[in-house]
């Protein structure tokens, strides 16, 4: 990127990240249903009065094993921070958290077991924490028919959708149709109308292609070129030749164990970005979902050529990113440090824009049981209907990520995304956008859906 | 013999059947449906050991026919507005057709090469699922809750995921599994299979069409594994590729050998250790894979017959 | 005895890679009699037998069993056709019991007879098996595990298995390899027995079984025919004599 | 276009020549399939990782590997051979029952002492080639060598050592081998732990250019299946085509192909020569 464009980027995403801006986002969502305004004061030490001993539990659906290990381990790190600070809070309505875990191995079949062993044998309140959506797809219908809440931290559009039941929630992170929504014009006008989609052979992959599609014919944008990843590839570089001469920007996004190489490949067959000098005169720009590099130190060799890049995130890796006092308090509380990594280990490196979607969920359920009166899994219609007549969350210790739209139609939330741009050896914010730069028109509503 | 195999095998399947229709009233609720789990993935290993225990051919792409009986009963339902019932049908008849084309292209190999020409089947039938996503939906899959309706019996309305539908559907493939095994394997049919399976030259040279012997194996076999699949498709109302995946193939391989291949009631018996196994080592660690290789390497050198296969071979000679 | 052709070759031959094993060989068999193949080891008796009945394909020429070509048919349509293979070394299925073995002989033969599709009831199986097995003597060892059978006994189940098939030429290959003295014996009856009902084509090396039960004898050597003739024209005969005793 | 695919169709034949080469070697000698070879090339790879870690060096970690983790997986391989595939007296079908269950053992104490993510291991040496089209890894070219040198090593030990004559023999005729004086038995562990070895030594070379994870062992294992039935059993000269067929063919295709459809077609076409030469190109027939 030369100094000129620079110095637009900059301009346009100027970034005022003072701790009234944030508060004065969130005060702009205030309204009626908004609720989680209070930030909540650790010292202060509510005992478990009103509420018996008996605790509330939570059955988290965890990938241990399989592809999504490297997120579950995070995912469970984050939930077991989480339960452990409401714990130290009072707990929910007075009552303890109890968080009982058990491994899905990132596989469908085995999550709806899972879904149903939580909630037939361990008989838990609710089943939640299910990042991949596949994984989601098939423990759905189960929690459907077991009729228990299943709050699930998958940014998959499959909520929203329509696809799924009732019982289905996704509070606290938002999907990927409205995190393509939100960042895709930013791509257009700063980076480059011609642009070619690398993508995995998932349905995460189709939402990417689908909805990167859709925003590009709304402004005049072209995709170039649609390159689906199969899920067994362990080498890329053959699949780069696809991209035609006319595009000026790669938009990437891949997960597994192969995004590291998928990565570097990517390096090496385009060369340093700036350099480029394949396609004409036009320099190549890259354009990457964080899902490409969640759990991949920047710094790793092979990836240089990664300077002056950009990339979504959810939740900025970087303290400097987003510097809230709530950002600060719950980084500090899972134990992540200013980098992104863990502070016992600089190498561990967290899946910093999906986790707090765990951290936030199980406030939001806090909330829910809380305004609900939820005393047993008698009470699952009402709190049902609780959380549906939600429409958000204000930013605080319990959503630190930013405030949050909720609809009750969808099930779904929309929060705010961040666009960074790779210096020296770090990301950095350069762009965040509102929360009405991803929403879009429901299409569906659940609760007219029966229970 | 044969007649007094036939004879104590229908009466110990009848008790054994029997059994299970008693438990139902008497199991907790996870139990319950891990039973009712228990035996729609052990009709799938019986259509498996059909195949392998009882003709010898060896198959590492059975989750094919598995996921065609269940993605063509799943999206017929979904895309065309068949009912269940036509779902399980239309599952069946296109399972059978694809199971008989792909025996007259996998059987004219062998041994090693039929294993390697099943396994790469199979996994072209995956990549296909996931090529068609936008008819398929991919490795997401796809729910048929909504599209299932109720069931009507004796007046009062059922969903197909009500536990008790589930348990006794699942135990009517059963039933009729190990039924309709037992009757073929104890006929004349089931005699030149096993020929097959001990002696396939010798058995050509008595006079055989072995090819078509085998070809019938096959189709059989795949095709109840795509009943098993179209069942599986309505009760779980899920449908997704996990279910055409390598593992899903290996799986019946494993139940099967665990219980018994060549006997009848072995895979049933395999796949409800193996069920029980993991589910207990789960709870301790996350590994339990670890557990299921050890469990896999000590049956083959203690008991390389199976459970039941060593149980027959010590005492109860005439089991089928 | 009118000598009917039953089974006839013509310019049968069979190469292996560079070598012939059969070479160009008119071979006649009459019907109603016993009928001898003899020569020494590579003399290419067993691969004539095996295109027969079908195991090899010929390298060229053809078959002619009761009037028909058969050369372009399976092994299993020319066992359905009433060509009966008895092996050299036993081919028994050794992990299922007599009964079994037998059985499936039988069950072949039976739904050909009957003209039926799919199943034989196991009664008229079973009364066949039961015969089969105690024309060669094997009462009473039906259930036994075939492959725990001494070597001899399961030679017997081989024929027993053949005589199940419902033979019109049975090929009996070497019958009295690795059997003692005695159930040579035994088995010389039994063959004499059987032939009074089926052709029997019996490849041998036993001088004495063959010229006990021939009635006559095809000499080959070298993939060819040498002679034939009666079994007293062929013990009398200087090239055979000087192609088994070397002088 | 066509130059980059066979580009990297030659690099990829090259590592899954090497990859199949350890499993044709045990097919060909022992007559039995080895499902868990694809654990011994992951095991390379993660011990490449370890040694990466321990030295903090790229160079003399992946000297170190080269050098200690072919032996570390060999005596896995001899050990589960002389405990288990001799107990089943290398029967077929329990062989394959058998070494999945090593699968599963290797996999998972690999995933409980090493953790489910995938590492990255730096190359010794780290260049890009620039062509005027396009960059390519430099590493990668490397790798292909050193797969070549690696194959001609077998080849020559194959043909001129002692080691190879006995495993020759040993393929011809098992009995007929042990009543000359081979000592098979040796010979079956020997074999067992050079093929473990080779795929060891495959993971090592290969782990710079992707990463090491526990899962990663599955692919190159249906691989090296592919490369060597389509080969013809046990035939080291058709193994080593195949690896040429396959990986050019699978470059070229995945040019012209959407990438998922490529896959299929490239494993349909296998399918094809399996179901029109039963036997693999260069195998005898199993008439």
């Amino acid at each position: 990127m030369n100094k000129k464009e620079e110095e637009k980027v900059d301009q346009q995403s100027e970034l005022n990240l003072s701790r009234r801006t944030v508060l004065s986002t969130g005060a702009a969502l205030a309204g009626a249903g908004i609720i989680g305004s209070q930030l909540i004061d650790p010292a202060a030490k509510t005992a478990y009065a009103a509420g018996s001993d008996e605790p509330i539990r939570i059955g988290f659906q965890a990938h241990r094993t399989g592809i999504g290990a490297l997120y579950g381990r995070w995912y469970e790190r984050t939930t077991n921070a989480a339960a452990k600070y409401i714990n130290s809070i009072g707990g929910i309505a007075g009552r303890p958290i109890e968080i009982i875990t058990e491994d899905d191995g990132t596989d469908p079949k085995r999550g709806a077991d899972v879904v149903e062993k939580l909630a037939t044998k361990h008989k838990v309140d609710f089943v939640y924490g299910t990042l991949f959506s596949h994984v989601v797809m098939g423990s759905a219908p189960r929690a459907g028919e077991l009729k228990i809440p299943y709050f699930v931290v998958s940014e998959g559009y499959h909520v929203a959708s329509g696809a799924l039941n009732r019982y289905v929630f996704q509070p606290c992170i938002t999907d990927v149709r409205s995190q393509i929504t939100a960042v895709a014009n930013w791509i257009f006008s700063n980076l480059g109308k011609n642009v070619a989609l690398i993508y995995p052979d998932y349905a995460f992959g189709y939402d990417h292609r689908d909805y990167a599609s859709a925003a590009a014919a709304k402004s005049g944008a072209k995709i170039t070129a649609k390159i689906a990843i199969p899920p067994t590839a362990s080498s890329f570089t053959r699949y780069f030749i696809q991209i035609p001469k006319n595009t000026d920007v790669i938009y990437h996004v891949m997960v597994g164990p192969g995004v590291l190489t998928f990565v570097r490949e990517m390096g090496e067959h385009f060369g340093s970005v700036d350099v480029f000098e394949h396609y004409g005169s036009k320099h190549l720009k890259l354009f990457g979902f964080i899902d490409s590099l969640e759990g991949v130190n920047i710094n790793s060799p092979g990836l240089e050529f990664l300077d002056g890049s950009h990339f979504w995130e959810a939740m900025p890796r970087y303290a400097d990113g987003y510097p809230t006092a709530a950002e600060k308090f719950y980084r500090d509380t899972v134990g992540i440090d200013d980098s992104g990594a863990s502070k016992s280990d600089s190498k561990d490196v967290a899946a910093y824009s999906h986790m707090f979607g765990c951290w936030e969920t199980l406030f939001a359920i806090k909330e829910a049981v809380e305004q609900s009166g939820y005393k047993s899994k008698k009470d699952y219609q009402t709190l049902i209907e609780t959380f549906e007549g939600f429409s958000g969350f204000n930013e605080g210790i319990a959503h630190p990520q930013g405030s949050k739209v909720f609809s009750g139609k969808t099930h779904q939330c929309y929060g705010q995304q961040f666009v960074s741009q790779v210096k020296n050896g770090k990301f950095n914010v350069v762009h965040r956008t509102s929360i009405a730069d991803g929403m879009y028109e429901p299409e569906t509503d659940y609760t007219k859906k029966s229970l | 013999m044969r007649r007094k195999s036939l004879k104590y095998a229908l009466f110990m399947q009848g008790g054994v059947l029997l059994l299970l229709f008693l438990l139902q009233f008497f199991l907790p609720a996870y139990h319950h449906s891990s039973f009712s789990k228990i035996m729609i993935l052990a009709s799938y290993a019986i259509g498996y050991n059909f195949l392998l225990g009882y003709t010898g051919l060896m198959s590492l792409g059975h989750a094919m026919f598995f996921a065609s009986g269940m993605y063509s009963a799943g999206l017929s339902i979904f895309y065309f507005g068949f009912t269940p019932l036509e779902g399980m049908i239309f599952g069946t008849l296109f399972t059978l057709t694809v199971s008989l084309i792909f025996g007259l292209f996998a059987l004219r190999t062998k041994a090693v090469s039929f294993l390697i020409v099943t396994l790469m089947f199979g996994q072209t039938f995956y990549l296909a699922i996931l090529y068609y996503n936008e008819f398929t939906y991919g490795q997401d899959g796809f729910s048929l809750t909504d599209y299932l309706g109720t069931l009507s019996i004796l007046g009062k309305e059922y969903l197909y995921s009500d536990p008790a539908i589930r348990y006794n559907f699942a135990l009517i493939l059963l039933a009729s599994y190990l039924l309709i095994t037992t009757l073929i394997v104890l006929s004349p049919v089931g005699r030149i299979l096993i020929a097959i399976r001990e002696n396939e030259p010798r058995t050509q040279l008595l006079g055989y069409n072995v090819f078509s012997y085998k070809l019938f194996a096959l189709t059989f076999s795949g095709t109840l594994a795509g009943i098993s699949g179209a069942m599986h498709a309505l009760l779980y109302s899920y449908i997704g590729t996990t279910f055409a995946e390598i593992h899903h193939s290996i799986s019946p391989l494993l139940w099967t050998l665990l219980g018994g291949a060549g006997t009848i009631i072995g895979p049933l018996l395999g796949t409800g250790i193996m069920f029980y196994l993991i589910d207990f080592i789960s709870g301790i660690t996350s590994n339990y894979l670890l557990v299921v290789g050890v469990v896999l390497v000590l049956t083959i050198i203690w008991f390389p017959l199976g459970i039941m296969g060593t149980i027959r071979q010590k005492w109860l000679k005439w089991l089928p | 005895m009118a000598s009917v052709e039953l089974l006839s070759t013509h310019g049968l031959s069979r190469q292996y890679g560079g070598l012939t094993a059969v070479d160009n060989v008119d071979f006649n068999f009459c019907q109603d009699r016993i009928q001898a193949i003899i020569g020494p080891n590579g003399a290419g008796k067993t691969t004539l037998v095996n295109l027969i009945c079908g195991r090899v394909p010929p390298s060229s020429g053809s078959i002619i069993y009761k009037g028909k070509d058969i050369s372009k048919l399976s092994s299993a349509k020319r066992v359905q056709s009433g060509i009966v293979y008895t092996f050299q070394v036993t081919s028994i299925f050794s992990n299922l019991s007599c009964y079994e073995n037998v059985a499936l002989s039988a069950q072949r033969s039976l739904k050909t007879q009957q003209g039926k599709w799919l199943m034989v009831s196991e009664t008229v199986i079973e009364e066949q098996v039961f015969e089969s097995l105690s024309r060669v003597g094997l009462q009473g060892k039906e259930y036994q595990t075939a492959g725990t059978l001494p070597y001899g006994h399961q030679k017997l189940l081989e024929v027993a298995m053949s005589l199940a098939a419902d033979p019109e030429l049975l090929i009996l290959d070497e019958p009295t390899q690795g059997l003692a003295q005695s159930e040579i014996y035994n088995l010389i009856g039994l063959v004499r027995t059987i032939s009074k009902s089926v052709n029997v084509l019996l490849i041998e090396h036993n001088m004495e079984v063959v010229f006990n039960l021939a009635e006559y004898v095809t000499v080959m050597d070298n993939g060819s025919i040498m002679t034939e003739g009666t079994p007293s024209e062929i013990e009398n005969n200087h090239d055979v004599q000087v192609l088994y005793l070397g002088t | 276009m066509v130059f980059l695919a066979l580009l990297d169709g030659t690099v990829t034949a090259f590592v899954l020549a090497l990859i199949a080469l350890g499993l044709s070697l045990v097919f060909g000698v022992m007559r039995i399939v080895n499902v868990a070879h694809g654990e011994f090339f992951m095991l390379g790879a993660v011990l490449s990782w370890f040694a990466y870690h321990w030295t903090g060096d790229a160079l003399w970690g992946f000297i170190l590997a080269l050098l200690v983790a072919p032996v570390i997986v060999g005596v896995i391989a001899v050990l589960s051979e002389r405990y288990i595939l001799r107990k089943v007296h290398y029967n077929p079908e329990s062989t394959i029952v058998a070494t999945i269950g090593i699968l599963y053992v290797i996999q998972q104490l690999t995933l409980m002492l090493f953790g489910p993510e995938a590492r990255p291991v730096e190359a010794p040496i780290y260049f890009r080639v620039v062509f005027p089209w396009f960059g390519y890894s430099g590493y990668k070219l490397l790798v292909a060598a050193m797969s070549g040198l690696c194959l001609c090593g077998v080849w020559i030990l194959m043909k001129r050592s002692k080691l190879g004559l006995y495993m020759r023999a040993t393929q011809q005729d098992h009995e007929i081998a042990t009543t000359f004086g081979v000592p098979t038995k040796k010979i079956y562990a020997s074999v067992f732990a050079l093929g473990g070895g080779l795929a060891a030594l495959a993971g090592v070379l290969v782990v710079p250019i992707r990463q090491a994870d526990h899962l990663m062992g599955l692919e190159p294992l249906l691989l090296s299946f592919i490369v060597v039935i389509i080969g013809g059993l046990g035939s080291l000269r058709g193994t080593i085509i195949a690896a040429f067929l396959i990986g050019i063919s699978d470059g070229i295709i995945s040019v012209f192909y959407e990438p998922t459809l490529a896959k299929m077609l490239a494993t349909l076409f296998v399918v094809m020569i399996l179901i029109i030469k039963p036997g693999g190109l260069f195998g005898e027939s199993p008439q």
